[in-house]
């Protein structure tokens, strides 16, 4: 029964960090796209196409956003702190 | 892999749940950036033609947009081999 | 136990999507809410009450933020994609 | 409808957990705003007189705000008959 | 059987409450720390330092931050209306 | 206090829990800032030089900020002997 428990617990672990590192995820890119929707794409909306100015600022927004993301990654694990608060 | 069938299926099921919240979510937000970016006249409380216009254009460009994103998005992730 | 299982995870996932609907329909609200408060509202404060212009505008900008939903919506749908990234 | 009892309290405490999580969010939200919107000055570290003034009336006018939008959601909630 | 199903049901609600307190108070200091970022820090970034004007302006902010949380909270149920919509 | 072992141990389990999903939201609203604040110009792929150097202040800062606001959060908590 206890066994059993601790099992039952162990296997929730599992899931809610499956769950945390997929939101986790997510969120990456939600942010990453409406930044680079902000930066890069006109807010006059005159056509429904992304001209190729566009294009190009947005596949090298992903690319700095990207890089961006390893900096702080690493700066907050060098830290000696994990990413907590 | 190794996982009994019972927890694929939850998984699976997880992973479903989280893509249509999330896609509910990207939804909301769409209509959010494209109202506030296209509707700043209250003189009428129907859309004029203008601003339907604006809006069906921002909706457009934003799939496109996070359709490309996607894309480099997906590449980025593979190239990072061990990215934890 | 095959059977109730699988009932089991029917019920969880019926309770699920009532519950992610709930949270789509709290969200349209609270983001509507805080656009047309941004559009609508004079920020200094000077009253506490809204006054008659602020009203209509109020209900001009809920009306037309509904039919925005409703227009996206049915780009969504029709693009043979629902709305998935 | 059909449910038994036991799900119908299930799903009545989810609604009530929904409902205690909104109200939360919404009270902090509504602090934000009207702080950002109210408070600008950092030499003293106790608010002003105007400061309190401000932040008042711009949680009355917001908790209006709210109320009205929630009446003219509801409404047109309503009319869309099937809304899925 | 049913006496046990609803203790189940009160500790989901015991758990439950404790984590939604728990996310208000991490979404409380999430917006605080957030909006003293922007009034009080120089986003020129000159330096990897907090310069004293700085450092005393967000301990002002967050003391006036806590101020309006306050208040607002004595307003939302002196309302007869606990902070609900 | 009072609670079981077992709860005790679910409880700790969903502080845990929640505070990794936290840190995980502020690693993105941190790389989201600085990202925002610092990089403006998408004529290369890659970050410049002083690209890189404000996105390092800018956290650095950040997280100094958060620890200073951190503090300050702590003693007012504690000073509110019934924050209920």
């Amino acid at each position: 029964m206890a066994a059993n428990n601790a099992v039952g617990i162990d296997k929730e672990q599992v899931f809610g960090m499956a769950e945390t590192e997929m939101e986790y995820r997510v969120e990456l890119f939600n942010r990453l796209a409406k930044t680079c929707f902000s930066k890069c794409v006109d807010k006059r909306y005159k056509e429904n196409e992304l001209n190729m100015g566009e294009n190009s600022c947005i596949d090298r927004c992903v690319s700095k956003y990207w890089q961006v993301n390893s900096m702080i990654g690493q700066l907050l694990s060098a830290g000696g702190r994990p990413p907590t608060m | 892999d190794g996982l009994p069938e019972q927890d694929q299926a939850r998984m699976a099921s997880m992973i479903e749940h989280l893509q249509l919240r999330d896609s509910l979510r990207m939804y909301n937000s769409l209509v959010e950036r494209c109202f506030t970016d296209c509707v700043d006249n209250f003189t009428r409380k129907t859309l004029q033609k203008q601003e339907e216009t604006c809006v069906m254009r921002c909706a457009e460009k934003f799939l496109k947009h996070s359709m490309r994103v996607g894309m480099r998005f997906a590449e980025l992730n593979s190239q990072a081999a061990t990215p934890e």
